[in-house]
């Protein structure tokens, strides 16, 4: 194993009464996909947001790249180098699918006061953001406005938005749902590509065909504990995720 | 959609033609009311007192031969507007004089206008210092805060016989200057009056429960209650609800036959100092209250009075200087008024920087009408 | 004692009052989450219509009941003309709708009655009551014995009743409330007509109370009525309630005591400022 | 036939969600429309419902066109809606939230027994009766939505996702109710999931919708044993 | 031209000052303030003050009036970090009417009589009055409408429409809310600081009346009318609301009345503006180079 990029220890994120997460640890290594899955509720997405910061977890410890970031906001978890996508896709609607892309390759001028004065409608800026748009295959839509877009295209939007923050870790919040068959095939293959540039990625997926083809660690979550975690042949055979994941009759299990 | 477009249109050219409209040979008096908005109670009451004051003017062959025509805009008691306002009068309507009929805020903005361009201005009911202070041109025909607070503090004492007091005022720039004035007043001669409550009250004021409770305990001779009538009158209304018994004085604010409708019986014996007189015997005065309750079917009010006068002062100052146009010689004659016999009491004349001096009238309320009391001339009090 | 009990029973009345002005106001956000501003503007038409109404007919009963009618109409047309065709614009512009519209209403009585104050000369046929030497007037125990029969009907009509359960239903979600049978639109409507039925009552009352009635009436009850349902929950109905007493009572008894001549729609905003710092939520709020 | 539904689009502002489907559902039948989120299936629904506008095309109910008329209307002519996330009334009562099912309908004999009828199928809301809706947990809101959708004796039940946030067990219960409602009852279900799977198990007829066109349809049998959709829906 | 005009004209020049600010935070950054006069009257308070009182010149006090209003503004945006939507609307209308009433009841401010004797601009030793008093205004309208321009092309302004359009999936892009609101709220508030100084020194008196909740509607109207977020839209705004009571003039007793009915009907039927998208004026720009395509 290499070094270690993020690391969870006894996460725990309570709302009220509902324990969303419950002393949850495992570790990401650099350059490793590991995929987050689990029933509905299991507490995927309440994960995602304590790592990516928009929630401070009740109790525990996270550390990217060594640093202790629990608490830290969604902010300065970017400046980090953590990227991210949405399940329920949020594009800057009135805003071009260009100007999208631009918004997050602002990062390095937005913590200082004199760097973002400066103009943003640069050729540069606009070569960089155009790269970016063509290696997911957007480069055609790039002056649509973005909120008139396909949901297939959304999800590449936020891929290249993501991207273009030169994130060390990517999060994938559900970026398959909702595409077609053929779109599926192309966004597995982008995630691939990202993988192979050096990023690390933590993926939630329900589509378990997806997440056990691109993960190379998966880790089960269930009402919010941690119920396995290991190579996809592990899960696959583990009977307690069966049992909870896949129901008693064992059909319910793609969704 | 085209329809309203249309009908745009139309309204843009109809207020042209209005505008272009008027006619050549006569005297323009400008001025400026609050006819919408918050005040406009006031502003009707100073335009139709004007009114009367213009027909009789033009009725009795105008001044110097030439008709008077008065040009009035609306200016809903806002500094911005009356300032463009002023302008508009004096460029586009050529105005020779200006009665300010409006509040102390937008005539305090138009006052430097009209000196600037050297037009007398008389102000109708304005209270605030400033007006006047914006120069040579610029008279006062209502009393200043002071003034009506000494005459208020003096009735107290000398009139009602008061050994205490209660002040409670409208937290407005009249409202302060009379509790300035009052203050002047005992300070000087009321040594034996004690003010034993003091409060002002914001000017939004409807429910004075809480103020008059405190003053209950107090029980004064009598409550010095500035403040317009509508505030006045829900405020007797309720100290009477209240069995406050002390005599409550107000000031020319009240002094408005709404007053009584608001208050209903507990107006009965409210005391007021004003500057108008109902039951001067003069035909001034009676001409005047004959003809407004005939054309606006309601009793005339101390706005109106005021604006009134103000208007007449300045043909007044036309006529003896024979002139409509050489504005410095209507000044001059505005300054030298001497025992002029205006609505609103004998007018002794203006000092030099402006303000009137003429006495105070007293009226208290019998039956539900403003009826005389008493007369405040002494010079000491009324000089400002 | 005395003094303080007095200005308690004072306090409540003012808060019965605002309780009465804020009510419509507090049902309407709650049903279309709109700042109906205008609110007021019916309020000040209640009083006018009332008042003429009176004066033809010398009958209070019927200037109440033509008033309501006629304020529920103006409320509806309002709602049908000026919000339903805004409600999916962002929250402002519904808002500078419903002030131009007060503006106009404003303008348009002015325009009708004349810009002078108008006194409202009806005996409210309430007894007044003397107790230890607290003299209750009748105009007090009216402000109290309506205020108090307005909510409690109002609190009947929406917890016992079918259409009260229509109006809480579609208040809640709109949508299912109309795939449930019930005629969203309708209940807009309706509630619309009730808050605006209240509003003239309330018009006809402080048209009594303080014996007047004229064009600018509405202006301080107007944006006070907004901190009111803030501090209440916005979109709470008995937290409106609720926010109107409490500020009647701390109103009197700050100006009574402490002295404070701040005007009272500042005064409003700080508690409602206070409010929103201790419970963001507001006193009731916290559904949404 | 009970619906029939010939080229329906539906657009949001400026964006078409759904592109021109024809489907039709047979009196007595359980028929699911199944597809990935975002296809566009509950578009079809809120739809039918009319919380949606339709931008085109015909909904026929009973013979009738019922593509313009307002979504109450539709309510009262036998057509209720199980929505997405259950979408119960939180601040009203579990039984106000019964009632609320009941609006316009007044059969105060016929009431009872639908409720006692219901409180046997769902026993938890009848021991929830006073509770606030909100205080539910998200199984029992999904019961109560089924019962508030059920009490009014509805000619079409239309199901909306009723699995998603629910624990794979109570998944199943749903579902049998919803099998049991469609086969002892007679009652015409017309059912959207995502959970492919379960709902080819109980539904006779089968849709599968793709972005926004229908890309398969038949009988649920053939459907279950056809490789794409095993491939692409399934994943087996 | 007449003094009228130009008295007029400067009015809807300091007005479209005002209005750019208010567009800057409602309009670019999506915050919703209801309270704007409240800064414009901060800024004429200070400028008055620092000016008579103070002893300073214009000139002298504008950058301290600018820092004033703007960091006055920072303190009283904290809200909009915690409030949404309706919350903040009214939020923002209580800040209004507080601020009114620290002006009409606090000594310090002159209290109900306002405060008088405010000099005149002097510029290269002229005192300013009339045209050159209006062309000062318009350059500082100029001078506005180009940071403006400056702000929506610099990375704060992209910033603040991502915030606009999506708070959450800003700031997973490193913009950190608190910062560029705020920005959005010092900057719209120094340019109604600007508008309250200019207008201090044109009236040369003022009173808080001239501060509160109906002129906060007015400027917002302005903003909403002209098209949020647009470069021009607050400044043709200005000129339509501006001009319209003027128009109405000879109708005297009525034109308060047509004012409202209009503002009402402009709203009811172009609610995005008349520069907003879908607008009539676009519409018919577009269809003119559409015709011209063809």
């Amino acid at each position: 194993m290499t070094e270690i990029l993020l690391s969870l220890r006894e996460v725990s994120m309570h709302f009220g009464g509902l324990k969303a997460l419950d002393k949850v640890s495992f570790d990401l290594c650099d350059g490793e996909i590991l995929g987050l899955i689990g029933p509905n509720g299991a507490g995927k997405t309440t994960c995602f947001n304590t790592v990516s910061g928009v929630y401070r977890p009740t109790s525990g410890e996270i550390r990217f790249g060594g640093i202790r970031t629990d608490g830290l906001p969604p902010h300065r978890m970017a400046a980090l180098g953590i990227g991210r996508t949405f399940q329920i896709v949020r594009p800057f609607p009135n805003l071009s699918v260009l100007d999208n892309v631009i918004v997050a390759m602002g990062l390095p001028c937005y913590r200082g006061i004199i760097p973002s004065c400066g103009s943003w409608k640069r050729q540069k800026t606009r070569d960089g953001a155009m790269e970016l748009l063509s290696k997911v295959g957007l480069d055609l839509q790039a002056p649509q406005k973005a909120g008139l877009l396909p949901l297939g295209n959304l999800r590449r939007l936020e891929l290249a938005r993501a991207l273009a923050l030169n994130p060390r870790l990517l999060l994938l919040d559900e970026s398959f749902s909702g595409l077609r068959h053929e779109e599926v095939a192309m966004q597995e293959e982008l995630v691939r590509k990202t993988r192979e540039s050096g990023i690390s990625i933590l993926l939630i997926e329900h589509n378990m065909r997806v997440a056990m083809g691109l993960s190379d660690r998966l880790v089960v979550l269930d009402h919010g504990l941690k119920l396995a975690e290991g190579s996809p042949d592990e899960i696959r055979k583990n009977p307690e995720v069966i049992q909870a994941y896949l129901g008693k009759e064992g059909h319910s299990n793609v969704a | 959609m085209r329809g309203l477009r249309v009908s745009m249109v139309a309204l843009l050219l109809l207020s042209f033609f209005v505008g272009v409209a008027v006619a050549a040979e006569t005297v323009k008096i400008g001025m400026l009311a609050p006819l919408t908005g918050f005040a406009a109670a006031d502003g009707a009451s100073a335009l139709n007192s004007v009114r009367i004051a213009v027909d009789q003017v033009n009725s009795k062959g105008g001044i110097l031969g030439k008709k008077v025509q008065l040009v009035v805009y609306d200016d809903r008691a806002d500094a911005k507007e009356a300032v463009a306002l002023a302008y508009k009068l004096i460029e586009q309507d050529k105005i020779s004089a200006f009665v300010a009929g409006s509040y102390s805020l937008p005539s305090r903005a138009v006052a430097p206008i009209f000196q600037e361009e050297k037009i007398p201005l008389v102000a109708a009911y304005a209270i605030h210092p400033d007006v006047t202070k914006a120069g040579e041109y610029c008279f006062r025909n209502g009393f200043l805060g002071t003034v009506e607070g000494k005459a208020a503090a003096y009735t107290a004492h000398k009139l009602l016989h008061a050994k205490t007091v209660a002040l409670l005022t409208s937290d407005n720039d009249f409202g302060r200057t009379l509790v300035q004035g009052f203050k002047m007043y005992a300070d000087k001669y009321g040594k034996d009056m004690k003010i034993v409550y003091e409060q002002t009250y914001p000017f939004t004021e409807k429910d004075f429960k809480p103020y008059l409770s405190k003053i209950k305990e107090a029980n004064p001779d009598v409550i010095f209650a500035s403040g317009y009538y509508f505030q006045t009158g829900p405020l007797l209304k309720q100290a009477r609800e209240l069995g406050i018994k002390s005599k409550i004085l107000g000031e020319e604010g009240a002094d408005s036959p709404k007053l009584a409708e608001i208050a209903g019986e507990a107006a009965e014996g409210f005391y007021i100092v004003t500057n108008f007189d109902r039951d001067d015997p003069r035909p001034v005065v009676q001409n005047f209250l004959k003809e407004y309750r005939k054309r606006f079917k309601i009793e005339p009010d101390m706005v109106g009075a005021s604006a009134y006068d103000g208007f007449m002062i300045i043909v007044d100052a036309m006529q003896k200087t024979k002139t409509v146009s050489n504005s410095t010689a209507i000044r001059m004659a505005i300054s030298k008024t001497t025992n002029y016999d205006g609505l609103t009491g004998i007018i002794k004349g203006f000092t030099h920087i402006g303000e009137v001096v003429k006495p105070v009238q007293v009226q208290v309320v019998k039956n539900g009408l403003f009826r005389r009391f008493g007369i405040v001339d002494d010079p000491e009090l009324i000089r400002p | 004692m005395q003094l303080f009990l007095e200005q308690m029973l004072n306090g409540l009345a003012i808060g019965a009052i605002y309780a009465l002005i804020t009510l419509g106001l507090a049902l309407v956000y709650g049903i279309l989450r709109i700042l109906h501003v205008a609110h007021a503007a019916i309020y000040t038409v209640g009083a006018y219509v009332g008042l003429a109404i009176f004066s033809s007919t010398h009958s209070l009963a019927l200037s109440v009941t033509g008033s309501m009618l006629f304020c529920a109409i103006l409320g509806v047309l309002i709602e049908r003309f000026v919000y339903y065709p805004l409600l999916k614009f962002p929250p402002y512009v519904p808002l500078i709708g419903s002030i131009a519209c007060l503006l106009a209403i404003e303008e348009l009585c002015r325009m009708v009655a004349g810009p002078y104050i108008l006194s409202f000369p009806a005996e409210l046929p309430f007894p007044s009551f003397t107790i230890g030497g607290i003299v209750i007037s009748s105009t007090l125990s009216a402000v109290y014995g309506i205020s108090a029969g307005v909510l409690l009907l109002l609190w009947i009509i929406t917890t016992k009743t079918e259409l009260g359960l229509a109006m809480r239903a579609t208040s809640q979600d709109m949508a299912i409330a109309s795939s449930m049978g019930i005629n969203s639109h309708w209940i807009i409507s309706v509630t619309f007509m009730i808050g605006s039925a209240v509003a003239a009552i309330a018009g006809i009352l402080v048209g009594i109370y303080y014996n007047q009635v004229y064009p600018t009436m509405g202006a301080v009850p107007a944006y006070k009525t907004l901190a009111l349902i803030v501090v209440g929950g916005l979109g709470s109905v008995p937290g409106a309630v609720l926010a109107s007493i409490l500020l009647g009572i701390a109103e009197t008894l700050l100006i009574g005591y402490a002295g404070i001549p701040l005007p009272r729609d500042a005064l409003a905003f700080i508690a409602m400022i206070a409010v929103l710092l201790w419970r963001p939520q507001g006193l009731l709020g916290g559904r949404r | 036939m009970l619906l029939d539904v010939q080229d329906l689009h539906i657009a949001y502002r400026d964006i078409e969600a759904v592109h021109g489907v024809s489907f039709s559902v047979e009196e007595g039948e359980l028929v699911s429309i199944i597809g990935a989120n975002g296809a566009g299936k509950s578009s079809i629904l809120n739809s039918l419902m009319g919380l949606v506008p339709a931008r085109s095309g015909t909904i026929r109910f009973r013979g009738e066109d019922i593509s313009r008329i307002p979504s109450h209307v539709r309510a009262r002519i036998g057509i209720r809606i199980v929505p997405e996330r259950a979408r119960v009334f939180p601040r009203l009562t579990v039984r106000e939230n019964l009632r609320i099912g009941l609006y316009g309908i007044h059969e105060p004999a016929k009431e009872k027994e639908r409720l006692a009828w219901l409180y046997e199928l769902f026993p938890i809301l009848e021991e929830r009766s006073s509770q606030y809706a909100v205080t539910l947990s998200g199984g029992e809101q999904q019961q109560l939505a089924i019962a508030r959708a059920l009490v009014s004796d509805p000619k079409l039940l239309l199901v909306d996702e009723v699995s998603m946030g629910l624990m794979p067990k109570l998944v199943d219960q749903v579902f049998e109710v919803l099998q049991h409602l469609n086969r002892e009852r007679g009652l015409t279900i017309l059912l959207v999931e995502q959970n492919a799977l379960a709902s080819l198990e109980i539904s006779r007829r089968c849709y599968v919708l793709e972005t926004g066109r229908i890309q398969f349809e038949g009988a649920s049998e053939v459907m279950r044993d056809d490789p794409r959709i095993r491939e692409a829906y399934l994943g087996l | 031209m007449s003094d009228y005009t130009i008295t007029i004209g400067t009015f809807i020049a300091i007005q479209a000052i005002v209005a750019c600010g208010l567009n800057v935070i409602v309009g670019y950054a999506g915050q919703i303030s209801l309270g704007h006069a409240a800064f414009f009257g901060i800024g004429a308070y200070a400028s008055a003050l620092l000016t008579t009182a103070g002893g300073f010149s214009f000139w002298g006090a504008l950058p301290l009036v600018l820092f004033i209003t703007g960091f006055i503004g920072l303190v009283l945006g904290l809200p909009s970090l915690r409030l949404k939507e309706d919350f903040l609307a009214i939020t923002t209308i209580g800040i209004n009417f507080i601020v009114v009433s620290v002006f009409l009841y606090v000594p310090f401010f002159g209290g109900a009589l306002g405060i008088g004797g405010i000099p005149r601009v002097i510029l290269f030793g002229t005192r300013l009055r009339g045209t050159p008093f209006l062309f000062l205004c318009l350059a500082f309208l100029a001078a506005v409408q180009l940071v403006s321009w400056l702000f929506t092309r610099s990375w704060s302004g992209l910033a603040c429409f991502a915030l606009r359009e999506d708070e959450a999936a800003a700031s997973s892009m490193g913009v950190s809310p608190v910062r560029f609101k705020l920005a959005a709220f010092i900057l719209g508030t120094a340019m109604a600081g600007l508008g309250g100084a200019l207008y201090a020194h044109f009236m040369r008196f003022i009173s808080a009346t001239d501060f509160g909740f109906p002129m906060s509607v007015m400027i917002l109207s302005m903003v909403v009318l002209g098209g949020m977020g647009t470069l021009w839209g607050p400044v043709l705004g200005a000129l339509v609301l501006g001009m319209l009571p003027e128009v109405f003039r000879p109708l005297t007793e009525y034109r308060m009345f047509l004012y409202a009915a209009l503002l009402l009907l402009m709203i009811r039927f172009q609610p995005g503006g008349l520069l907003g998208e879908s607008s009539l004026a676009r519409q018919i720009f577009s269809r003119l180079k559409g015709g011209e395509k063809e």
